[in-house]
């Protein structure tokens, strides 16, 4: 890792790679050609590579996902961007019915080798219908893979990776992380990280926190709270792919610390947290000293306002309020 | 003759030029070999109806009986490299393209031995080595799967033109509208082929749709619209020939109306009492078989005797069909885990 | 209760006396009307009350949907029928994006007291598109309600409440249920089961059963054999709500029995059953003796195949099964 | 006098008969009033560009600069106990439909006295008392929802009439396409408004559409369509009225096209480079503030005086809004968990 590069540049770069290595692999989406992306993603890649691989649509998800699905069929590699994975909701038929299954229904003949993605989560006063953190749509549906990065680094070897996996993936990013910065690998060094693979960002034996995407900052910067305030230190496990999870490195952590905290940006029934914790509180029950913690939005749509936007979304204070109270749980 | 009896031959005529046409761009052979399957996607469907009412075949199961000079007039318009999809009423559009009845029937019935190993059933039969592309059981959900495959297609260059089939009872899912419109945008040479029977389930289109002229829709898009009778298997065939000829020279997109009509329900289930007994009899004066077989018969080119023969080898074919699928075995159960992923490295549970 | 109905009756009761109560409710979906319905829910609603109020759509679910919303945002009372909820996925962004936030994006100016019911999970041999649990979708969501009876007598207690709740009512039945027999109230007895309120079904100290909907009748036959053959006895909640759930009943049953298992017929990862383990093995992590045991479908889409179905579904032996584990685990 | 010159008096003089028609049905108060209102809008937008660059409104904010005459002119058609509905660029909209100034500005930035308690923000505004029914930020999400509505006054026998915003982007959505079928279908008085104001984001409505012409997308519902100038208020209320009527008389849908043009990028965060300077001046010769102006000194309705008198106060009122915006309070944090559900019992932790 020698350089620093933004979120956003991470993703540029390996579409930019990624579309270089295989011809097969074309983007498609709202604003993604002339436009160089909603958030500028797919910066340059019209460019570089022409209006036949780099390709605007209308306002139509249902559309053009299932445009991207037929395609995928035929065994190119389409990467669909969603605006916000908000919009995404009105291709879900698309996604569930048809990419998911398709595999299966055709008794293994085909695959569908897409990738969707875009900014999921909270953007910033936006709203209720444009806050939204709807991993959980996805990672409920056995055929999707879904990943979702939190660091430039592994947004690139992620995207990578996605785009060459033979089947669906669904790769959320978020429009807060774009301008995020952080060390990467050379641009000229391959690098990609494996679906399904958890990444200890830091080392700890007090208690674990398990978290993915954005929420994996405030994460860290509780992690930092808690050791200079509390004496207390974090194993930091960033999920990274929420489906499948990362089982074997998340035994491993709550072996070793016998507390943990999921932390998620979005509501908390039916979500993907409350299926990490479950997981973790049944196979993992001997080794438990305390209940899992979990913090996540509040159970409301997101409020316009500043201050109860704020006041709705996980903050670090509570991961170090959650945290504190999972490692002085007494049985 | 009667009034109403000279009504009935009326009805009952092809068109006999596009007769002529077919004769001399098709061959006699290619011509009775149409015909031929038409009459084997209809006993293949009558065994289906009689397996299902025995329980061998479950679910869902959508009849095709009555509309396969649709599925056999527009396939074979077609070259073998261009692809064909479907919904979920997709028996006869399986057949006409050439997939093994054993193999559909034991798809039917749920057997390993099935086009997708029973993991699709009736409403999703796929194979990929006849560009046979499903059954798709979401309505309207695969318009835009077929103009992502025209995509392709486009992409790679190649002059493969794709063929979609769907009811009119489709046409006003959303999806619809959006892949008509970027079929048009991207200039994707897909044939959107609309079968109007008349019914979504027990719906009758004029009284959910604001036009019952479907072609009026391919004018939102400025998109080139075609029209045939469903039940003369040469107006399809020649109506869907220019389709898809316009569709591979132009590089654009179709839209072929069908007019045609089903005589079973809308799937086993359905005991279909929103129609009188009267229509659906008055529909079968214009039997796209019997319209055959009176061609056939009127153009010296078979003798009764011939047609028999025929119907007697389709029914053959569907009753060993059904032997097939009733020996064949289902499942491991271990397959249950198979196809989920390319590679299957995980299960959550 | 003093007669037995099917389950489709008793949600055509519901809506027949529903309908005459109050002028404003009406019943809108894909063959409701001159059909009486796909599965015949709505037999002879069109000869009571006309055309009017009894609706047939075209095949537009999002459409529909959001017609009802709108007329319900105008205190109309619609109830939407979903052919199936596979097919409500197209509606979801109607149903997420409006129905659930426009109480909250309004100020509290609006209300929206929508009903959308229909059949979900598996009906027998009709494959991946159309077996789907999808309650999980809608359970995630604030804004919205869910509710889920196994009972002729709960469904029409139930769905009458449903009508009337202020707020949108996502109300999922099942196919495989509607010829269910089951004791029920008279037919002109008032009987409204509110929101949010499980019923304790079979009581039992040894260990908890918590579910909903067509799996509970396979927890019966299991606790059948439970205490016939092992001697175990279940208590059997019927969670009935599973947005809001009813954390009281649980928590009381949980107490008691210090085991439990949760039953759903779906997919497990980002389910509502993760997420009842996820708050059981919180809030009741001291009075557990054994991890929460589940038994969900497999992580699989759903195969035609007869044998792979019923392999691929939750049996009651799989609930035996994982009642014997909880109740013979030692800690 | 230059041609260029010349082209310049053409683009900028308004259909001068409908004026007259409009003086003699509205009277010279109502038609001044309307001009005031679009004078508001276009300061009301000023000031909330600003307030976003200081930061004191966040998110998306979508100004209406440029578009005035379309909300004026056809909400103006309308009666007060009809309905209006809109989608996220509705400022225009609200304002137009009399919602208070200072309490939209208030919404914008987030506080408690905003016309939904700051839960809506500037892409969803509500004011029901005053029928204005949103603001709505999914694209093409509210056009079923205004066919909802006019279905309910249908229900109910009313003869209110909804009114529905949308831009030309939005036309691509399966949404329209099922809600016009609808609309159709049941008979509802609802009144489609597509503000063409040429982009949608960056996007050129010929790039990602098969026609430009989108009344035609009318013809596929058999829907009555009209097209107005949207620059000229005249034209909108005139055209928007002949619509309204029939909606109201016949209970038909009807759908209007506005040829408009936004001043602004699609939202405070798009600099707009994918249009070139020119192409705005080019617009900005048929300015509909411009224009009433030219017409109402024109008419010695007003003086040079009195425009600016006008303006000035619309100023003011931009301002005072601001500052009704600024001294507002945020909610209270407890209000976090209002208005989820009509009665709250609960919250899922
Ligand atoms: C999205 C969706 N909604 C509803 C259904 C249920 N359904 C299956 S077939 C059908 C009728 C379709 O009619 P049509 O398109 O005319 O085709 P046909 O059955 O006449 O061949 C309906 C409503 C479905 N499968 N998918
Ligand atoms: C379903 C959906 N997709 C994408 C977006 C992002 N988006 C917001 S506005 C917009 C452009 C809409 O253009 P148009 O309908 O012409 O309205 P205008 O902004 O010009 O008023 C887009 C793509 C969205 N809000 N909703
Ligand atoms: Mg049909
Ligand atoms: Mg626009």
């Amino acid at each position: 890792m020698s350089r620093e590069i933004t979120y956003r540049q991470a993703l540029n770069e390996a579409l930019f790679e990624e579309m270089h290595r295989d011809e097969d692999v074309f983007l498609m989406g709202e604003e993604v050609a002339e436009y160089d992306g909603a958030y500028k993603v797919s910066k340059g890649l019209l460019d570089e590579f022409g209006s036949d691989r780099v390709i605007d649509t209308p306002i139509a998800e249902a559309g053009f996902s299932g445009i991207g699905i037929g395609a995928a069929m035929m065994e190119t590699r389409p990467v669909i961007e969603m605006m916000t994975f908000n919009f995404a909701i009105l291709a879900l038929d698309q996604i569930l019915n048809n990419a998911a299954k398709l595999r299966s229904m055709s008794g293994g003949q085909l695959s569908c080798p897409i990738v969707i993605r875009g900014p999921g989560g909270a953007g910033g006063a936006l709203g209720a219908t444009h806050s939204q953190s709807l991993e959980a749509q996805y990672a409920h549906v056995p055929g999707l893979k879904v990943m979702m990065p939190s660091t430039p680094a592994d947004a690139k070897g992620m995207l990578k990776t996605a785009i060459r996996d033979p089947d669906p993936v669904i790769f959320i990013e978020s429009e807060v992380m774009y301008n995020f910065t952080g060390e990467a690998p050379d641009a000229d060094e391959e690098y990609t990280i494996p679906v399904g693979s958890a990444d200890i960002k830091r080392e700890g034996s007090d208690c674990t926190v398990v978290t993915w995407s954005r929420v994996y900052h405030d994460a860290v910067d509780a992690c930092e709270t808690l050791e200079e305030e509390y004496d207390i230190d974090v194993d930091l496990v960033d999920l990274r792919s929420i489906r499948p999870f990362d089982k074997e490195t998340i035994a491993e952590s709550v072996k070793k610390t016998n507390r943990v905290v999921v932390v998620e940006e979005g509501w908390p029934h039916a979500s993907v947290g409350s299926s990490i914790s479950s997981w973790i509180s049944r196979e993992l029950f001997d080794f438990l000293d305390a209940p899992v913690g979990r913090v996540h939005q509040r159970d409301v749509p997101m409020p316009y306002a500043f201050n109860l936007e704020a006041e709705s979304l996980p903050q670090a204070e509570d991961v170090v309020e959650a945290v504190k109270e999972a490692t002085y749980y007494s049985f | 003759m009667s009034d109403n009896e000279s009504e009935n031959e009326t009805l009952m005529a092809l068109k006999a030029e596009l007769g002529d046409q077919a004769l001399e761009e098709l061959g006699e052979e290619k011509v009775v070999s149409m015909y031929k399957d038409m009459v084997r996607i209809r006993r293949f469907e009558d065994q289906a109806g009689r397996a299902y009412q025995q329980k061998k075949v479950k679910g869902f199961c959508h009849l095709y009986t009555g509309q396969e000079a649709c599925a056999v007039g527009a396939i074979n318009a077609l070259r073998d490299d261009d692809n064909v999809i479907a919904a979920y009423r997709e028996h006869g559009h399986a057949l006409a393209r050439g997939l093994d009845p054993d193999r559909v029937m034991a798809e039917l019935f749920g057997k390993a031995a099935g086009v997708t190993n029973g993991k699709g059933g009736s409403m999703h039969l796929f194979n990929v080595d006849k560009n046979f592309y499903g059954g798709w059981a979401i309505v309207g959900g695969h318009l835009p799967v077929a103009a992502g495959m025209a995509f392709a297609t486009e992409y790679r260059d190649l002059d493969e033109v794709t063929m979609c089939f769907f009811g009119e009872g489709s046409i006003h899912q959303g999806v619809f509208h959006e892949a008509a419109n970027m079929a048009e945008v991207y200039d994707l040479p897909v044939v959107f082929v609309i079968e109007d029977n008349r019914y979504a389930m027990g719906t009758e289109l004029s009284r959910v749709s604001a036009v019952t002229d479907l072609k009026k829709k391919a004018k939102a898009y400025d998109m080139k619209a075609f029209g045939a009778d469903g039940q003369d298997m040469f107006d399809v065939w020649s109506t869907s020939k220019d389709a898809v000829d316009y569709a591979r020279n132009e590089s654009r997109p179709a839209l072929i109306h069908l007019d045609t009509y089903r005589y079973k329900g809308h799937s086993m289930t359905d005991p279909a009492t929103y129609r009188d007994k009267d229509e659906v009899a008055d529909e079968q004066r214009r039997d796209p078989i019997q319209r055959m077989s009176n061609w056939l018969v009127d153009q010296e080119i078979m003798a009764d005797d011939d047609l028999s023969e025929i119907d007697e080898a389709a029914k053959e074919m569907a009753s060993d069909a059904v032997d097939f699928a009733d020996q064949a075995d289902f499942p491991d159960l271990d397959s249950l885990t198979d196809d989920v992923y390319v590679d299957w490295p995980w299960e959550i549970r």
